[in-house]
């Protein structure tokens, strides 16, 4: 891209920035808390008592804020730079909704605080609830999960619930498609369940006659991400639901592909059971550097009464709490009513984008995708040889005949200023490259992006040792994640906590 | 009326024709043509920036929040002073706006961020290791049972009285799944006393769990806790209130294997309940069984100092089902909130601010018993900064009184089980109340007594 | 410093970072105001409207973000660098204070809000003109001026109104030391004054024999700053206040030092007639990269009825506005009250320290100076033989035998990953480096400061080519200041405004 | 309770003896023994962070600001719409921080934003330049006049009474210092006759002033006005509201020398006065007369673009008292903020927020019309989006009443000579105004009307 590289700098020198351990001063102070009057008397027995400081960092409050900007200089994110992870739906995050956050009446109250008291969060949490049973196609939504993996869990463990209703013991089976997330399986296990992995075809499609084969009384649940992980809709869904329903199983949409589906297709339209939708990526919450993130989960009316506690339910008084001791309820997933400084983020979103403009962000999200394909489809091959849906992989396998691999490719897009793709996922395409621009970005920066990845991959077969040697323009290049974890340092030394372990 | 798209009509077009499709709408194909294009209609048009700020702002002052009410409620979040610079730190882009660190070549200043992290909460709960974050404090410590659990298959999870039992109840969401059971240690006069652990304690003890101060404000004495289990070879986990830790004993020192706590008192704002940040730390020898993402110092490849996301093998993306936990995005930016709060507050300015609210803990409880039929539940049990009394008058109903009359007043606990009770709160004051507050608060009280009447004692 | 230099990055390509109007791309759209609906008929003849768009950058949000976010990794602030520019008390901005500036009720006051409805704001003013009369040890004080410049011309008027009133209107001399700021000469002549330039000695002081002989009773005012430019307090300043009173003159004192008196010395109590103050330096209101700044002026009593309006004034039902149409008040010199936002931040800093903290802070700025004075001492000559004040100046001269100027120690300064000092200021300096740490700098970062310093001056006479290449390490080294100022290019012209000046 | 002070004991003793005195007052040593260490003791003690928060909050609390009320009055502050992408940007620390940018090296960033800014403004009113920053309106103006009065060193300003006469009385305090005096050009149906013009000038007429609009509201037609002028030898200066400028005919089209404004408009808080932006552009030939900074295009030494403070020979640090003006310190942050609003809102945004403006006052003043005793000051003068009319009761006094109701009305214009009055208020409505606002402000015109009389008409 054009910009000039700026955030970052290769040093001329060996040493790291310091910790902030490393300029702690003994006895440095920097704000001060509020100063309470009265005796330090407080009847505690010595025993419970703290010995020796908890070892955090003494500096004056310009010595913390210099640290952290100088350090916030050295992490890319959407507000600087083009973010093309796939399946990470980096996109604009509004300022406007971090501000909603922020407002006095949210940020400062207190998540006990009486019903009564709590009327207009209520109003903003069921609106969103009733916002998000829309667009998701669905009869009863959640806010409580934490992240679109926490989704999945409590996804899971409302399947348990309504199989253990049903007096279906039984179904303990969780089918995976290999192209999955990680978190799919994981999710299963943690839920106590027992994960079976479902082989793609070729194409990255299910195989309905492989599926059909392990389709028992035992399966409990299908979990697909729709559009796949490969950025292609399956090809016959409908199938697989019928298959699926057919034996008495669920059917769990993975909606953290929810971009490319946002308002033009439901999902509870194509027959899911339950989907969860991650905040962070379709309806433009930060991700904060790996969270805090939001996973909604919608469910049919057939599993209403499973859904986690507290339940928000529309009165004609308004929104309130619901019976929080419905037995039939999986319980609460976490603490309180949800991440709600995440959850009013989200609901700025779609309010803002309203029933215009929520089709347009799906519309926009597969044009971008689909022009960058094209872009790239002579660079690298493909996968699926049609349209895809909001994001599409490569393959950098032809350069592994040159010695270079999807990682070196994403090393060289650090160089030109940009973030890099996802690498080695989906796991079933060799050396994948996975490609998400998103509605957000424009034309000229995918221009400039194609442009940039074909010359790196030209560069690639021409120069292989050039690229090897990338990035040469960051502050570190290609940390040694062998050692890193040989034997980890996980925490600075330099100062210790003090009374530490003791057995 | 927003939608982000940065799209001029020229250039959709252009890009249309690059694809070789005429219209937005043929992108569709692959979809279904039934379910395309759904009605919408009960969607709202979109809004503008202000009508969206006019709308949001009118829903906030339908809360009755800090800002308009004094607040002596805690039970697992807390009115803690933030400094200002935290939020103008946090919420620069670089940090608010970027993807979990996967390309370190460009993450390094995320990463040391949340290396220091690793090292403040090590250091702070006393442990060896502490992760990234989780997500709150609540499933933090339901992982950190999930990791006893896994270390032998053992089931059964000895739970005190003292752990918020909502906490309990997520604790249980996540571990029955698994299989496991939980079984409660009564408290006795606000403590759990050993020998009612250790008979309970049997083969099938996969862990004890006990709690920093409890969630009735009481402070515990864990001698001997960790032995006793580590001879049946059970784990001791501890959930502190990491803003207690900068006085009390840290869940290391008690010989803790594992332990948690919710962030929230370090700096993050109360927020209606979130998004928080679960801390989970533990003895080194959990380091590679421990869910979550770890940060960890290497060098790269010319030498050079750098951190990296390590030990990443027992991660979901890595694992699948063998993952030590599904958990992929965490709470990494309440974690640097957590961190730059700390840093700005230092050792001196954090334990002024617990002694702050110990202070005030006590000039409230003083303030409160003097109310005509306020009596204590224990006398000379010690605290932290929050306490339960008996109050003259059921307690939901008197908690809206006093909600009524402009304070948040202690959390009722009709419907908890002893040491909860009908007549009883839970009552909480931090550094931030005042003398002012307190005593406008006793007043109220007294108001509402008089006029409500109340079972007088 | 030891802090990794990872702000700037010399860029591999030689495009600079494109202009908003570069990346502008017609019909793109950004944030939308509110929608009103009505009629465009607005009854506004043709002749007076705008014939062709005004000429701004079509962007979409996140790529306005973007420029924004990443141009500001491209400069230096407190925020990020040590920046020991002298004179310019480059100290810790408190984030408390853009907190408070930006409440609302203060940040959504109308300036013309009846009085009833700004009594807050009234408060908080009338509060900082008490507090500031106290500090500055004066009778009265307009928070009016927007800056340092602005209090100067402000204090030249009320000059010269005072002599106007008493019918002196042939005091028409200002007498301006030679090692004065520019602006000191500049505001004398703006206010229609005639400006005379008094030599210092070779000590920096000021020469008393030779002002007794150019004082008289044309003389109206005598400008001093204090301390000095030079960083020094003037020896013998009792003499030259006695002198000039002698003649009938005023003695105005240029405060924008006033960091070295804060709390510890009150320039009332010196004698001085008149003072401002620099809220952007001494009262830590920000600098925002060039303003805005604030300049309130403190007088005497014989002058507070000359001072500007609006005038705020305390009644025994708080603060009120004074009749604003007094015939002596030399009138309004700018909108308004002031520039309340920034004169908030100063009023939290000034609560903030409260009488505990104010005396603190020009005893450790005067602790740092004589710190680092100490330790640079060695290294180039400085000005003044004894104690500094809060700052402290050097004269690079020694190293004009190799060929290296203050200009080139400057940009050796930059590639360590500081600021510069003031260079070429006091003019009566030949070489001169005017280095003022302010209290806010830890003794590690001085430490820092003086080794790399050190280094440098070494490198200079050892390698002067080496500081002559400097800076290496910053995105552009050097621009052509001729080439600049020969045939400016002022703006942008990749798209032109349309509809320009016609003749 | 906060200094800002890093040092520890310990580093101040090392520094004390490295200086080679024994305490920090021996520091004061070269200061007058009698006066140093003075009585403080009417400045309070320091205050924490959290409860200076408290008491400004009780102070802006006391304000009626737009938060609470709708705002219905300019005349000359505008409560224009700012996208919240603003505030994270401007204020962070890298501009908010900054010194002046004299180092090129490590300021590119500020000096294009400055540079970006002087072709927004340059582009805006159609001149061929624009500085950097003047520290507001009414000094822009006042400068503009100096510069005028420097061409040839003639001494009559003629000033339209369109002109804000709080602005006019700013331009006073400035020229009349260096001998110049304004003489008024009165408004004729709220117009300046070029006529009156004419006969006013002679061959000491440096300049003329005009408004766009004028501070009645008002759009006039300076068709010819410049021709007149500069066959006198005199310069046509127009004062503009910017956010005008989207609609309406801009200065340098009228064929302006100068051009000068408020730039309050463009994004920046009302704040109650300031701080707010200066801007001050000119036709090229002034280039090297205008007062302030300057941001030039160039390049460095390896050919590289670059940008740099530019003309800095015109300034005070060089030319001392023969400069262009005092100005140092100027306006930068603000014009950075008016920058980042205009490239947010483009051009079609901005002239939606004009034009939402001029439908605003429309309706207001239809609805204001619509209150019986309420009348027009012209019928058919057209106007941007603010207006005079005749009301029925003492403008002061009705302002007090309709604030009491939960509005600021329009400007009383008691005081102000015509088109002010006793009974006259200038209205304004931007384009934040709602339909609901103004229907609610008209009812409570009403009521106060009725409840308080007022003169019927
Ligand atoms: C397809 C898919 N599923 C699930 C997840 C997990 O979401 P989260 O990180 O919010 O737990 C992700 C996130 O990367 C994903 O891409
Ligand atoms: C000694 C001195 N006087 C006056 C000024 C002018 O102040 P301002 O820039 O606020 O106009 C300065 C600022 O640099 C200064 O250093």
């Amino acid at each position: 891209m054009t910009i000039r590289e700026n955030s970052e700098e290769r040093s001329a020198r060996p040493d790291m920035h310091p910790t902030l351990w490393e300029i702690s001063r003994s006895g440095a102070r920097g704000v001060r808390p509020p100063v309470v009057s009265g005796s330090p008397a407080f009847g505690i027995p010595d025993v419970s008592m703290r010995e020796t400081p908890p070892g955090l960092p003494e500096l004056s409050e310009l010595e913390a804020v210099r640290h952290f900007t100088n350090l916030s200089h050295l992490s890319r994110g959407v507000d600087t730079h083009f973010i093309p992870l796939g399946s990470c739906t980096m996109k604009y995050n509004p300022k406007v909704s971090d501000k909603v956050a922020s407002l006095p009446g949210f940020s400062d109250l207190h998540p006990r605080t009486d019903p009564e008291g709590m009327e207009g969060l209520l109003e903003a949490m069921g609106t969103l609830s009733d916002l998000l049973r829309s667009l998701l196609g669905m009869d009863g939504v959640t806010l409580a999960p934490a992240a679109g993996a926490h989704g999945e869990l409590t996804g899971i463990l409302i399947a348990r619930k309504y199989f253990e209703a049903r007096g279906e013991t039984s179904r303990k089976v969780i089918l995976v498609p290999d192209s999955a997330h990680g978190t799919n399986p994981a999710s299963a296990s943690m839920g106590g369940m027992v994960v079976r992995s479902i082989a793609s075809k070729p194409s990255g499609h299910i195989d309905t006659v492989a599926l059909e084969k392990v389709l028992s009384d035992e399966t409990a649940m299908v979990m697909i991400t729709a559009p796949s992980t490969l950025g292609l809709f399956e090809e016959e869904l409908s199938e697989v639901v019928r298959l699926v329903h057919k034996v008495g199983a669920l059917v769990y949409m993975d909606g953290a592909n929810m971009n490319a589906f946002l308002g033009v297709l439901k999902p509870g339209d194509l027959g899911f059971d339950i989907v969860h939708i991650n905040t962070h990526k379709t309806l433009a919450t930060p991700h904060g550097g790996g969270g805090p993130g939001s996973g909604p989960v919608g469910v049919k009316s057939h599993l209403v009464p499973f859904l986690p506690t507290p339940v928000i339910q529309k009165t004609d008084r308004g929104y309130s709490f619901a019976n929080p001791d419905d037995p039939r309820s999986i319980g609460p997933v976490r603490s309180f009513l949800g991440s709600t400084g995440v959850l009013l983020r989200a609901l700025s979103y779609v309010l803002l984008l309203g029933r215009e403009g929520l089709p347009k962000v799906a519309l926009y999200a597969l044009l971008n995708a689909n022009y960058l394909k094209k872009r790239l489809e002579g660079v690298l091959p493909g996968e699926g040889p049609g349209l895809c849906a909001h994001e599409f992989v490569l393959s950098a396998k032809p350069l592994s005949a040159y010695g270079v691999h999807a990682g070196d490719l994403a090393k060289g897009l650090l160089d030109a200023g940009y973030y890099a793709p996802t690498i080695h996922f989906p796991l079933i395409v060799p050396e994948a490259l996975m490609i998400e621009p998103t509605e957000c970005e424009s034309k000229s920066m995918l221009d400039e992006f194609a442009d940039d990845f074909s010359r790196i991959v030209e560069r690639a077969s021409s120069h292989p040792s050039e690229l090897l040697a990338a990035p040469a323009r960051t502050p570190v290049s290609r940390p040694d994640e062998v050692l890193a974890a040989r034997d980890p340092v996980l925490k600075d030394t330099t100062v210790s906590g003090g009374q530490f372990r003791k057995n | 009326m927003a939608d982000f798209i940065p799209h001029t009509p020229l250039e959709t077009k252009e890009m249309l024709e690059t694809i070789g499709v005429s219209s937005l709408e043929d992108l569709l194909a692959p979809y279904p043509k039934e379910h395309v294009l759904p009605d919408l209609s009960d969607i709202p048009s979109g809004l503008t920036e202000s009508s969206l700020m006019r709308l949001m702002k009118s829903m906030a002052a339908r809360n009755r929040a800090g800002g308009s009410v004094p607040i002596f409620r805690g039970a697992g979040a807390y009115d803690h002073f933030i400094p200002e610079a935290v939020s103008p730190l946090v919420t620069r882009g670089e940090f608010l706006t970027a993807y979990t660190p996967y390309q370190p070549e460009v993450s390094q200043g995320l990463l040391q961020v949340i290396f220091e992290y690793q090292t403040a909460m090590a250091n702070l709960f006393g442990m060896d290791i502490s992760n990234a974050s989780v997500y709150d404090g609540a499933t933090a410590l339901a992982e950190a049972c999930l990791v006893a659990h896994r270390q032998e298959g053992r089931t059964a999870i000895l739970i005190s009285e003292g752990v918020d039992p909502d906490i309990a109840r997520v604790v249980k969401t996540y571990v029955e799944g698994v299989g496991c059971t939980l079984k409660l240690i009564p408290l006795v006069s606000g403590k759990t006393r050993i020998e009612d652990v250790m008979s309970q304690m049997d083969a099938q003890t996969a862990c004890f769990v006990g709690a920093i101060p409890t969630f009735w404000g009481t402070v515990e004495d864990f001698s001997g806790f960790a032995d006793a289990l580590h001879q049946n070879g059970s784990l001791l986990i501890l959930h502190a209130n990491p803003h207690s830790l900068a006085v009390l004993r840290p869940p290391g020192s008690w010989g803790a294997d594992l332990a948690t706590g919710e962030g929230q008192p370090l700096g993050i704002p109360l927020s209606g309940g979130g998004p928080y940040l679960g801390i989970l730390t533990a003895a080194r020898a959990f380091m590679r069984k421990i869910p979550g993402r770890l940060v960890g110092k290497t060098v790269d490849r010319e030498g050079r100092a750098a951190y990296v996301l390590t030990l990443q093998a027992r991660e979901q993306h890595i694992r699948r089902e063998k993952a030590n936990s599904n958990i992929c995005s965490n709470e990494t930016l309440l974690s640097i909130q957590a961190l730059v709060t700390l840093s700005l507050l230092g050792p001196a300015g954090f334990r002024e601010a617990a002694e702050g609210s110990m202070k005030n803990a006590r000039k409230l409880r003083a303030r409160l018993l003097s109310v005509p039929g306020v009596s204590p539940v224990w006398e000379d049990t010690p605290f932290f900064h929050e306490f339960v009394l008996e109050m003259p008058m059921e307690s939901k109903k008197l908690s809206r009184l006093i909600l009524s009359e402009g304070f948040l007043s202690g959390l009722p606990l009709s419907g908890y089980s002893s040491p909860g009770g009908e007549n009883r709160m839970l009552w909480c004051a931090t550094e931030m109340r005042t003398e002012e507050e307190i005593e406008n608060l006793g007043r109220a009280l007294e108001k509402v007594l008089v006029r409500h009447g109340g079972n007088k004692s």
